[in-house]
């Protein structure tokens, strides 16, 4: 069993090498955000209806997606940090989603 | 003791403790109160929840004599108002969510998972350090007068109508919240990174997945209770309106925010017990979980469908007609798992060979009681069942029967089966049946006419009452003295048991756990080489090869 | 009686050789399991710090769909240019500690330092900027509670808005807006005091040359806070300043 | 629910005469005991089963009789049956408990409707036709009421143990709840949210006489004044009648028949205008701005009680004809006793 001549039982989808990532990487990122920050404030004035607030939200998730892959290494973590990630944004989706299903029907019959 | 237990103890004649272990490390009370020791913490954690469920004990004392009678006599209005809300503080956030985890989890989590300590021994020691933080504040909250808003908060009355201590309350709340989360972080930690080589996910103790559910609630639910605390204490300081009605707020948000915490926070005070009831049915029939893996499951299903069903506590509240029902469906979904477990508690008796030691009595208390507490949850689940019962006696009942009749009882269940670990003593068996036994009745006899009450239509948190319903309420009040009795027992021949105690050697039950192969009270490294696991959790044949073979090479 | 009576092996870690270096704890068997544990945990406390603004951006989102004029004509009280600038700021201090990360991995003790002061300078701007803001919120009377003022909503022809007059009921509902705005950016406030306070701590360790030996877990756990901190500003930017911006159109 | 109705009348006799059991004093009480002793049975039978498989196997395989255990790993179908079964009691106690939540949470349309405002720490139970109690409710055996009900400070709860309702009475919102009582008596009304210090004395009582009985009841209780001549009175007096003066040129629009009707809102979309509309759009008017006009209506917030705001909504929702408005209009300030609105109905 594969768990014998591991000492520290990091068993694999838990265990990623340590990896460093090069200085070129994070200056494409930080340009990246500072282009999508621009673009975002540029977005702001052009009125598009509906669209307006997703396109900002959608920006700002893709800002924060590739703060979280590089910045924050998530990239190359195990899949337990990934899991981890995605186990908090669902739970605030939980949060969400369900707590609207009340104000969103409130209004919908006498009650 | 009779013939027909397993209790195993050493030759008393003979015995001696241990000459080193975590208690006789170090001396001096700096040494406790700077340990990084995760046993050593227990105890500071066993010591702390302890005093503070006597201080809940006491104020539900005063409560019960106070509706002795219907009249409102004993005390003010307020008073009593105070009374009840200090009580499900103190129970709720200074007993019994830490009650089980903190204790019997922080000093056995790292043993049976062969580690050596828990992964943030310094985390673990600031929060035993922000339960006292918060506890302080609760407690001063207390001594300047009190705080009179119930343990639910509710906006607008806690925001705008009580001149009590609203926010030294809500901040002694938010820092042993941040405890808990510390604890809950630490234990998962612990149970994804430091298992010893050949502690695979399916042969850790049930024990480790019951907390391991219940430390995930604990650090994706406390936060949202911390944030609705804080925006209350806003509210109260500076007036930001968020939950204000007259300044377009909405008060129902809070509760939202509020039970999205609570709910899960039930299942925090129930997991880790249920955790415990798994190990003490399997010592004591000596067999192995019955469907272990649909008991781990289980768990985790009630973990994670624990988060959707908040709403429940807000049936009537003016929610959604449309997203109640939702709520109820998955409130139903939720019990579930619950029957699983207890299904699978029951059969794993079947064909086993069954003995009665006290942490075997009160598991059987929390199977019943549990079933009566969940059972009834299920009519709360019920929309039109809970308009009729939701903010009754109903309610008092249902939820004391599954903390106090659940998880107290798992807890002194716990307390009972690991006390000669912790301690290296025993304490008196035929005592302590008793202690279970009285417990037992008096809880009936105080929770079960509240059943009743309730459907009589009783509202909760009532100071005076119409008279017809004080024949219950006295019944009531006679079995809360009895489960008080109950509950000072332990207390006393526990004590006793510390330096009078029967010497209890390594593995007096003849468990299976990790923790029960090594000494009594354990080293303060736990295990001086770190094990290798080649077995299954309640693995009886193992156990028994294994003392074999000590004895002939022993011998 | 011997402690130890699970089956165990001659113990084998040996064979993985990990240098044993002084922070090493006693109770990781290996540095490897160590900085795991680590890293995992920092991820787990972030957890509690999404669900924890998790709550507020719920209470953002309801309001914002109720009484969303107030909050379009409240939103354009706040300066894009200012949250605009603020925001580079805090991504460029992202962008450093980043990079302070890298020079503490490739030990380079100098550049530690030096990117170190620089995300530490750049959030001392970030909140000067704050303040400044602030300040003009209460000069404004912006400030939720006695002294919030409606009356540049209800009539900001006089105040020289273009901004459409809001009805008073209407107006009222601004003040949920900064009570939101307070609260929210109140909160990534105080997340980046308590920041700028350990990365005080931090660079003081790293000039005496703490981090430069391979040792770079704190650097590496606490960049993931500061990122987290940037994260959280990168949503509030545009949740409140750029809600709508074309008034009247 | 079919139980055979002799065993159940004995059944309802035998619990109404012990304190153990609330009386049924409502047509919705036996619905809810239904369900109720559906709970009850799944509770019992649950519990005995469960007693049974633990007792009966821990006096089975107790150590005396079985020295060895015999490990046994597990059953999938037994797991699927315990699964399964609780699940689908579980699944018949949802529904029919949303049955019955909605049959309580619905009033029917004939109801009357009686309104109380909650505050700390009494109940306000306003008639239409203007009798007012303090913590009492009078009403009617065999006709539907409906309660709206309104908090003035912080969240209360109307509750009637013996009639199985209750509803919380939240502040800003109103929220109604009905029910139609059979048995002339008196019944407690509980105030059951906690809501401050006298929480426990906001209680009264409610006292349901045979219809005869509640005519003289109305008749010898009422204030002069209904409802919506109180509103009236409030109509002209905060100058609602200058903008709402039901003439063409308006600026307001003609409030005249409008409760009841669907109105098409400027945003789009349209709603059905009930009394919680009414109020709103006194105190919100901005948030739904009628097709056709301009946002000019100014807010009431903070200038009328919920009692004058029952008031006003009690005027508009009697209006069937401008008439009315515009006699108050030429009446102006009328401090008089104004003469019975056409089509306002006596209770
Ligand atoms: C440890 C704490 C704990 C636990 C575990 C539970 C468990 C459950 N609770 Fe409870 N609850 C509380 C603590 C707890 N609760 C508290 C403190 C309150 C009040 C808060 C306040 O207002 O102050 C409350 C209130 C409360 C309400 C709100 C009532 C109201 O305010 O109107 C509801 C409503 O749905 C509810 C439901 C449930 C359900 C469905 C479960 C389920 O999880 C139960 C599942 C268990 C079982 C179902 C038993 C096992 C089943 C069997 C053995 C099967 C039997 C066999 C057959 C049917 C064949 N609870
Ligand atoms: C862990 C949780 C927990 C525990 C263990 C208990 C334990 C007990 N509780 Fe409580 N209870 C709650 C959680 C808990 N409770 C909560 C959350 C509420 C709701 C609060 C709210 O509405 O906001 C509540 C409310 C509540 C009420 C309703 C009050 C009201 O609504 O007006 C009542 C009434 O009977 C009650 C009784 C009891 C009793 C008799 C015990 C007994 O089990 C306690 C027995 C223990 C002792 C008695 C202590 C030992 C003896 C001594 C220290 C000697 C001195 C004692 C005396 C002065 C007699 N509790
Ligand atoms: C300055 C003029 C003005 C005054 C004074 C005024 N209203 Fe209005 N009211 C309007 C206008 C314009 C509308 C339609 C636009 C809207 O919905 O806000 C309206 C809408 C309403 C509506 C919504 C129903 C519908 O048909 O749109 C109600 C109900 C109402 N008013 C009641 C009142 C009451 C009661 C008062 C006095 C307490 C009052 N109004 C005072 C101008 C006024
Ligand atoms: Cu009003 Cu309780
Ligand atoms: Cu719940």
């Amino acid at each position: 069993m594969s768990q014998y001549h591991d000492p520290a039982n990091v068993t694999n989808p838990e265990h990623a090498e340590h990896h460093i990532i090069s200085p070129a990487t994070y200056i494409a990122v930080f340009v990246t955000l500072l282009i999508f920050t621009g673009i975002t404030v540029g977005a702001a004035y052009i009125d598009l209806g509906i669209l307006n607030p997703i396109v900002a939200l959608a920006i700002a998730c893709f800002k924060a997606v590739i703060v979280i892959l590089f910045f924050m290494h998530v990239k190359y973590q195990s899949r337990l940090v990934k899991l981890t990630v995605a186990a908090g944004f669902f739970t605030f989706l939980i949060l969400i989603t369900m707590t609207l299903t009340d104000y969103m029907s409130r209004a919908w019959g006498l009650w | 003791m009779s013939a027909h237990t397993i209790v195993n103890l050493p030759d008393q004649r003979t015995a001696t403790m241990p000459k080193r272990n975590y208690i006789n490390n170090e001396d001096g009370i700096l040494s406790w109160l700077f340990t990084g020791d995760h046993k050593r913490i227990a105890m500071l954690y066993l010591v702390s929840i302890t005093f503070f469920f006597f201080i809940g004990g006491a104020f539900a004392g005063l409560i019960r004599l106070e509706l002795l009678t219907p009249q409102p006599d004993l005390m003010a209005s307020d008073t009593y108002n105070k009374f009840f809300s200090m009580h499900g503080i103190v129970m709720i956030f200074l007993f019994l969510v830490p009650s089980v985890p903190a204790v019997l989890g922080n000093f056995l989590i790292p043993i049976m998972l062969g580690a050596k300590d828990l992964a943030f021994p310094k985390i673990n020691l600031l929060s035993w350090y922000l339960y006292w933080i918060g506890g302080l504040f609760t407690l001063t909250a207390l001594v300047l007068g009190g705080v009179d808003t119930g343990w639910t908060f509710t906006t607008p009355l806690s925001t705008h109508y009580l001149n009590t201590h609203v926010v030294t309350a809500a901040v002694g709340i938010f820092i042993i919240g941040f405890s808990s989360i510390f604890t809950g972080l630490n234990f998962i930690v612990t149970i994804h990174r430091m298992r010893a080589p050949g502690m695979t996910w399916f042969r850790m103790p049930l024990f480790i997945w019951a907390n391991y559910a219940a430390s995930i609630l604990m650090v994706l639910g406390t936060p949202v209770l911390a944030i609705s605390l804080v925006l209350v204490a806003l509210e109260r300081t500076i007036g930001i309106g968020v939950f204000d009605p007259t300044k377009g707020g909405d008060p129902l948000l809070f509760q939202h925010l509020f039970w999205f915490y609570s709910h899960p926070a039930v299942y925090i005070m129930i997991l880790p017990g249920m955790g415990v009831i798994s190990e003490v049915i399997s010592t004591f029939s000596r067999k192995r979980v019955f469907g272990y893996t649909a008991v781990a499951f289980s768990s985790v299903a009630i973990a994670l469908f624990g988060f959707f069903v908040w709403e429940h506590h807000m049936f009537i509240m003016g929610v959604s007609n449309y997203s109640a029902l939702v709520f109820s469906l998955l409130t139903m979904l939720v019990a579930v798992p619950s029957a699983i477990k207890i299904f699978n508690w029951a059969f794993t008796l079947q064909k086993g060979s069954i003995t009665f030691e006290t942490p075997m009595l009160y598991a059987f208390g929390f199977i019943g009681l549990f079933t009566v507490g969940g059972l009834t949850g299920v009519f709360l689940g019920a929309l039109g069942m809970d308009i009729h019962l939701t903010e009754t006696y109903f309610i008092v009942a249902h939820f004391h029967f599954v903390m106090v009749g659940g998880m107290l009882m798992a807890f002194l269940a716990g307390i009972h089966f690991w006390w000669p670990k912790m301690t290296g003593r025993m304490y008196s068996e035929s005592i302590s049946k008793l202690a279970a036994i009285v417990t037992f009745i008096g809880f009936n006899m105080t929770f079960l006419p509240q059943f009743i009450l309730g459907y009589l239509g009783m509202p909760r948190r009532y100071h005076a009452y119409p008279p017809e319903f004080q024949v219950l309420n006295v019944l009531s009040t006679a079995g809360a003295t009895i489960l008080g009795v109950g509950y000072m027992l332990p207390l006393l021949y526990l004590g006793w048991s510390l330096k009078y105690g029967a010497i209890a050697g390594d593995n007096p039950w003849q468990a299976t756990g990790l923790e029960w192969q090594i000494q009594s009270p354990p080293l303060t490294e736990n295990f001086t080489e770190i094990p290798v696991v080649d077995h299954d959790a309640y693995d009886y044949e193992w156990l028994e090869h294994k003392t074999a073979q000590e004895v002939t090479t022993v011998g | 009686m011997d402690n130890v009576s699970v089956a165990t092996q001659p113990h084998t870690h040996e064979e993985h050789h990990h240098v044993s270096l002084p922070q090493h704890r006693h109770h990781f068997e290996t540095e490897e399991q160590q900085r795991e544990a680590g890293t995992f945990g920092m991820w787990l406390f972030l957890l509690t710090e999404i669900m924890f603004f998790g709550g507020l951006f719920f209470a953002y989102l309801l309001y914002r769909n109720w009484y969303h004029d107030a909050f379009v004509a409240a939103s354009n009280q706040l300066s894009i240019p200012l949250g605009a600038a603020n925001t580079a700021v805090l991504i460029s201090s992202g962008f450093f500690m980043a990079l302070g990360v890298w020079a503490a991995e490739v030990r380079k003790k100098g550049l530690l330092v030096l990117f170190l002061v620089i995300t530490t300078v750049l959030g001392f701007i970030f909140l000067g900027v704050k303040y400044v803001e602030y300040h003009e919120k209460w000069e404004k009377h912006h400030i939720p509670g006695a002294h919030f003022d409606i009356s540049e909503f209800v009539n900001p022809q006089a105040y020289g808005l273009k901004e459409q007059p809001l009805a008073p009921d209407m107006a009222a509902k601004t003040q949920i807006f900064f009570s939101l705005y307070f609260a929210m950016t109140g909160m990534h406030a105080l997340h980046m005091i308590i920041g700028i306070g350990l990365l005080v701590w931090l660079t003081w360790r790293s000039y005496r040359g703490e981090f430069s030996a391979g040792y770079v877990a704190p650097i590496e756990y606490f960049g993931l806070y500061w990122h987290f901190v940037d994260i959280v500003w990168i949503f509030l930017f545009p949740l409140l300043y750029l809600i709508n911006r074309h008034p009247g159109q | 629910m079919h139980i055979s109705p002799v065993l159940w009348q004995f059944l309802v006799k035998w619990l109404n005469s012990s304190a153990l059991f609330p009386r049924e004093a409502s047509t919705i009480a036996p619905y809810a005991d239904a369900l109720y002793f559906f709970l009850l049975t799944i509770t019992v039978v649950g519990l005995i089963l469960v007693a049974v498989l633990v007792f009966g196997f821990a006096i089975r395989y107790r150590k005396e009789r079985n020295p060895v255990a015999t490990q046994v790993e597990g059953s999938t179908l037994l797991e699927a049956t315990w699964t399964i079964i609780p699940l689908a009691l579980f699944m018949v106690a949802w529904i029919w408990g949303a049955l019955l939540y909605f049959r309580i949470y619905n009033p029917p349309t004939n109801a009357m409707n009686i309104y109380v405002v909650g505050k700390q720490w009494m109940w306000k139970a306003e008639h239409p036709g203007g009798q007012h109690e303090i913590n009492a409710l009078h009403v009617p055996t065999g006709r539907p009421v409906q309660l709206t009900m309104i908090s003035q400070d912080v969240f209360h709860s109307f509750s009637i143990p013996d009639f199985r309702v209750k509803r919380e009475v939240i502040p800003g919102r109103y929220t109604t709840v009905w029910f139609e009582a059979t048995t002339p008596g008196t019944y407690h009304i509980f105030c059951t949210q906690y809501c401050g210090t006298n929480h426990s004395v906001m209680i009264g009582d409610v006292t349901v006489l045979n219809p005869e009985d509640y005519q003289k009841w109305t008749q010898g209780s009422t204030s002069g004044t209904s409802l919506s001549q109180n509103g009236e009175r409030l109509f002209a007096s905060m100058g609602c009648n200058s903008c709402h003066s039901g003439s063409a040129a308006a600026r307001g629009p003609n409030l005249a028949g409008v409760y009841g009707s669907k109105l098409q809102l400027s945003n789009g979309s349209s709603v059905q205008v009930n009394e919680a509309y009414l109020r709103d759009a006194i105190l919100n008017p901005s948030q739904h701005i009628t097709a056709g006009y301009a946002p000019i209506m100014p807010t009431y917030q903070g200038q009328i009680s919920e009692d004058g705001l029952i008031d006003l909504v009690e005027y508009i929702k009697s209006l069937k004809s401008n008439y009315r408005v515009q006699q108050t209009l030429t009446t102006s300030q009328s401090n008089q006793a104004a003469p019975t609105t056409p089509g306002t109905v006596n209770p």
